[in-house]
């Protein structure tokens, strides 16, 4: 449990009521739930941010009871590492959406893309799966039939155009996509590097996209008072604009 | 009080091995003074350093006080080798420490109180003229003043027997002098065994009892110093033992001299020089003696000289001089040779 | 401009604080433990080879292949690798607590190849000098051996310190943040570029007072 | 656990040894860059020491500052940080490419450092005999510095080598490729185990290989 | 050809500054070997180490063929360096080479044929002794091979000038007296300009035309050794001098001696000793001369000596010997008493 739960509380394994010690991701996630810290305190619970730059250690430390919740991960790759891994974790709340485009300096259109052309994509888990995903949706590849959202380029099966996908740091692709025919970006780096979405990409993910990302939680906590605090808060209206004010509809809440 | 018993030690290299000692045995009695002698290369740093199994022999033993130190634990070999001193032909002193702790460290690592380590250092550093230095790194010390801190390291861990090789080679005479005075007054008061090897006769004259010469790894001759500076056997031992006296009297002179009269060398010991023999040929033949060079020395208060003397005068006279001297036991050869034509290195 | 930096400070001022602060911990403690264990494995790694003081070829070689197998894992891996035995040791593995066990198993290691190296220099003779006075081996490591390479020790020492700091930043990976995590983060995850190199001039600073001191102070040693 | 192997090659196999390629290109090439780099700055740190054959303190200390700010930034910012010049020096800053500038970069002054480290143990006699002869400073770098720390300097090598090995794992984030990434993102960040271990074990055979050839090169060229 | 103009040197360190030379001047003309010779820590080596500027002086000219070499710049003095060779005190041989490639090192960075290299290499192994040794590594070595690899890597050079410091004090005296022949033949058949320190007086007496005396950084005496030998003028001189004799008579044999006769010291050069002077004391008076120490040797052709002799017989009688030698320009002085009570170091 959290470093100053009750003893009583730590027996039974509950959380403890004021404070929570929250895994994310450096980035949004890590933004946004900075805010969230901040309504909290206001509200008499008190949240520890671990900010971590890989994405196994969030889920690993909140089954290993390092931490009481983590709020950095899609819903496919969130079940895929629970099955994988044998976690017992369980979703308790949506939060946002990152929506990702394919971008190109080059190409006006998907169709554009020429042979043998350098395509990038995230290499990071929660990300890579579903780039190739939207590559195959674009009808740039075909995977593999049972590939599903942990696909990785290993499970191209058909490639159209003979591209070469390169994979790259998620939040660096914006910034070497003049060295690519096109990238896959999901949307707050492309517009921090100073694309407009709806305009710049050459393909989007559509807004039903089932990557929305979740706040997890240990199985055993899923009822615990202080999470549904937590999600309240998330779910506010001030969040809400803070993300719009922040991101600009880069970055979609999804609850 | 330490033997060495059929020693030998080899080194192998890539080009072959060297046979650096070959079955070399030899025996140091307790309280005594031990000289090894012998050209560069002999073997003499290879067997000392053997003594204190620095370099462990290939076969032999070497016993110390009944103990043979090759069968020795690594903790008995430890507790051996602390009553042994040994000063190194390459001083080997710790860059990083001053004179004073070059000294200190040792003593104080073998559980001597400050205070002692203190006053010991501090006699130790007076006995080899170093007091003003005692704040120096080695970096910061002439050749000799290296030697002498070394030796300092040595004697002031007060050894039961002390390995010394080439102490003084690097030290001007004076300071030499006043070493092997020091040397002479541990082995006499103290009654340390000493082992030293040096090139320098003149170390072996003033304060050696017993002395071996080594030549290509054996030792080709050995006795008591006396002896083997009297009557030197081996032509190794011969040069040796000249190397105190500078018999080089150039051809021309010798020939220029041969025509008046006779070049002899005239060797004597104790009472033959006792006696004024040459003043007595002086007066009893018609002979004119006069000294080329050579040289008389004090071994061990008895003394000692090699002469080479032109006899001027007739050849009969001078024959009887000479018959006159051999009887006054004094060993008279013929005319000296210019040696240098069968110099070891050229 | 004295208005931007206030701004500045406001903002970033706690954060650049307490990064700063984590850095020095993790360094730090990871260092003296580091330096703790990497120090006796190197005068192992030394004394042990066939023909010095301690000879054992066997454990020398165990010792030696030990040494390679952590020194093989790049530190993104080990950190991960070895996570049970960081929780084991420390309660977490996560945090600046859950990194230090990572750093030391990677430092200490790569400390005692360095000083190895430098141990190797020692003058053979200086060193027969004391055996033959029958000193203690112990004595001979500490008074001989590491004393005539303190030089070469202090220099390596601040390279595997600079090493270190490198490595600790990617703490970030389990949320420990510091200096380095600090800039990855901000500068190149959120493009907060300002933040990005005033950390790295924290960093620079850090590095060149470490290894100005360690230069001299391995200047001052050298007796030679 | 024929089949199993069989199974495993045929799944891996591959990118197994692409990976293994990649590893030696990144660590070959970047390896040569900074030793062509390294060795000479740290002769100049070493040579321009006040005092020195090269004695000039303007100099020794802007070049001792240089190494130290690009040694003070972590390899995972150095990455980023640089990549405007990896694209003007090779062309692009992307695949194995793209990661040996920044790997050149980390590892260069890194080689300085244990380099002076190294050349600092030379005898200063023996630099004076050559001095004394009237030696070009060229040659006695060559054939007197270089030659007489040449244990210490492969040592040393030997050390940066495998430093490199451990840097080059971070060669993913731009797409370089190799051993280290496959551990990292198939192995640790996918949870195929398998695939962390052989790519584990294949950087400790490396790893092993080298330092082992390393410690042998040293003893045989260390002639005291 | 070498001048020193009054060069000073001064260590500082954190315990004070030591000043190793002041105010040195000296002058080595060229095809001159010359000698300093001093104690220990004297300042020798810092001098010849001011020659060739690898210890920088503080104040003071060092001319060579009339260049200033303090004034030069590094290329320059570069230039001149690489006619100067120089043997170490401390050898500094590279450790990683070969005997052989030590020596042939330098000479191929001079830019020596790969053939001529091998040629000078072999040949100044030979004069060494040391062709069975050129595949070994320095740490193969005995101390004196070193010291051989050291003066072969120096005259392989071949140098207009030799510096050389204590080159032959590892050696024994055959390996010595042929590296001094080999000194005098490449100075008179190549006119290479020598100056060597050595705290051998032998070497002096061998091979030095002219000879310096150093004392805590200063030159008490300096002239031709002839001079210097016959008559020192400085204690610390006639201390040097004085060890080409063992004059150490114990003190309980002169006071035996002195109750039959009187105990003198005779000093004679060249033509004085040419002469018969002590036979013919024997033949004229009444008195016994006994040799009971000294020496004679031939310094650079003429012989030179001193005999510490016991005059049996009537007191008279020993006054008219004693006034007929010093006519005969015999240095007549009276009891040696022993000197170990002014030592300079106890
Ligand atoms: N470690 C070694 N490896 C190979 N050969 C060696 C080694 N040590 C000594 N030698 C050789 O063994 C022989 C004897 O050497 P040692 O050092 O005992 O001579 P030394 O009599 O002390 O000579 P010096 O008077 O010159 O010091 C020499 O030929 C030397 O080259
Ligand atoms: N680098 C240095 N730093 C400080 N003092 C030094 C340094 N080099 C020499 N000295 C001191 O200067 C004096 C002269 O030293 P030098 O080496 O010239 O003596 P030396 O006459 O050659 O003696 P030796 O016969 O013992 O070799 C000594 O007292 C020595 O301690
Ligand atoms: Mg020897
Ligand atoms: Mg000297």
């Amino acid at each position: 449990g959290s470093s100053d739960s009750s003893a009583s509380q730590e027996a039974e394994g509950l959380l403890s009521d004021d404070k929570l010690v929250i895994g994310v991701t450096a980035g949004p996630h890590e933004e946004i739930t900075g805010k969230v810290k901040e309504l909290a305190a206001e509200e008499g619970l008190e949240i520890e941010l671990k900010v971590f730059t890989d994405y196994v250690m969030p889920n690993v430390a909140l089954s290993e009871k390092e931490l009481d919740m983590n709020s950095f991960q899609t819903e496919p790759f969130f079940d895929a590492m629970n099955e994988d891994r044998n976690l017992d974790l369980i979703k308790v709340g949506e939060t946002v959406t990152f929506p990702m485009g394919i971008y190109s300096l080059t190409a006006k259109d998907i169709k554009d893309l020429k042979d043998g052309a350098k395509i990038g994509l995230p290499s990071d888990p929660t990300n890579s799966g579903r780039a190739l995903l939207l590559f195959e949706k674009a009808g740039l590849l075909k995977l593999k039939e049972d590939a599903g959202i942990d696909a990785t380029v290993r499970d191209i099966e058909e490639n159209n155009g003979n591209y070469e996908f390169i994979e790259l740091d998620s939040a660096q692709i914006a910034r070497q996509l003049e060295e690519l025919d096109a990238a896959a970006i999901n949307t707050n780096f492309a517009m921090e590097a100073g694309f407009t979405p709806s305009k710049d990409a050459i393909f989007m993910e559509t807004k039903d996209s089932p990557y929305v990302n979740l706040v997890a939680v240990r199985t055993e906590n899923k009822d615990d008072e202080a999470i549904q605090k937590f999600l309240d808060i998330y779910h506010s209206e001030e969040v809400s604009k803070f993300i719009e004010e922040t991101y600009e509809g880069s970055i979609i809440p999804s609850w | 009080m330490i033997e060495l018993k059929g020693i030998s030690k080899s080194f192998t290299g890539k080009k072959g091995s060297i046979h650096a000692l070959k079955n070399v045995s030899l025996s140091v009695k307790k309280g005594e003074i031990y000289g090894v002698i012998g050209y560069s290369g002999a073997g003499k740093s290879t067997l000392i350093r053997c003594v204190n199994l620095l370099e462990k022999p290939d076969t032999g033993a070497v016993v110390m006080n009944g103990v043979d130190l090759t069968k020795l634990s690594p903790g008995k070999l430890r507790e051996a080798r602390s009553k042994i001193g040994m000063i190194f032909q390459g001083f080997n002193l710790l860059k990083t420490a001053t004179v004073y702790e070059n000294i200190a460290l040792p003593l104080k690592l073998t559980g001597l109180s400050k205070q002692e380590t203190a006053e010991r250092v501090t006699k130790y550093l007076k006995i080899v003229g170093l007091e003003e230095k005692h704040h120096a790194y080695p970096s910061e010390l002439s050749g000799g003043q290296k030697q002498r801190v070394a030796i300092a390291r040595a004697l002031a861990h007060e050894p039961e027997v002390l390995l010394s090789d080439e102490a003084t080679s690097a030290l001007d005479p004076d300071t030499t002098e006043a070493i092997l005075d020091l040397l002479l007054k541990i082995n006499r008061e103290l009654g340390i065994t000493i082992l030293l090897i040096t090139h320098e006769m003149n170390v072996i004259q003033r304060i050696c009892d017993r002395v071996a010469v080594m030549e290509n790894g054996e030792v080709i001759e050995e006795g008591i110093t006396k002896d083997i500076f009297t009557a030197p056997k081996h032509t190794t031992t011969k040069k040796f033992v000249n190397t105190l006296f500078s018999h080089q009297i150039p051809d021309q002179m010798l020939t220029e001299l041969n025509k008046t009269g006779h070049v002899v060398s005239l060797s004597f010991f104790g009472k033959a020089s006792g006696e004024p023999a040459l003043a007595l040929v002086s007066k009893k033949f018609d002979v004119y003696p006069n000294i080329l060079s050579g040289s008389i020395a004090q071994l061990k208060e008895e003394s000692f000289g090699q002469l080479v003397i032109h006899l001027k005068g007739e050849f009969a006279e001078i024959e009887k001089a000479l018959a006159f001297l051999r009887q006054q036991q004094v060993q008279v050869e013929g005319v000296v040779l210019d040696e240098s034509k069968n110099k070891r290195i050229s | 401009m004295r208005a931007k930096i206030n701004e500045f400070l406001e903002l970033w001022g706690t954060d650049l604080w307490e990064s700063t602060i984590q850095t020095f911990q993790m360094v730090g403690i990871s260092l003296a433990f580091s330096i703790l264990i990497g120090l006796p494995l190197g005068v192992l790694l030394v004394l042990t080879r066939p023909g010095k003081a301690l000879g054992n070829k066997f454990f020398y070689q165990v010792l030696n292949a030990f040494i390679n197998i952590i020194r093989s894992v790049p530190f993104i891996i080990l950190l991960f690798f070895i996570l049970p035995f960081t929780k084991m040791i420390v309660g977490t593995s996560i945090g600046v607590k859950g990194v230090i066990v990572p750093l030391v198993v990677y430092t200490a290691p790569y400390i005692a190849r360095l000083m190895e190296s430098a141990l190797l220099e020692v003058d053979r003779g200086v060193l027969e000098a004391y055996e033959a006075m029958g000193i203690k081996t112990r004595h001979i490591i500490w008074h001989v051996l590491i004393r005539e390479s303190r030089s070469s020790i202090i220099l390596g020492l601040t390279i595997a310190t600079i090493g270190l700091i490198g490595a600790s930043a990617m703490a970030g990976l389990v949320g420990g943040g510091g200096l380095g995590d600090l800039a990855y983060r901000y500068g190149h995850l959120r493009y907060e570029v300002d933040v990005m190199y005033i950390t790295v001039i924290l960093l620079i600073i850090l590095v060149q007072g470490l290894q100005s001191a360690g230069n001299r102070l391995a200047a001052r040693l050298k007796k030679d």
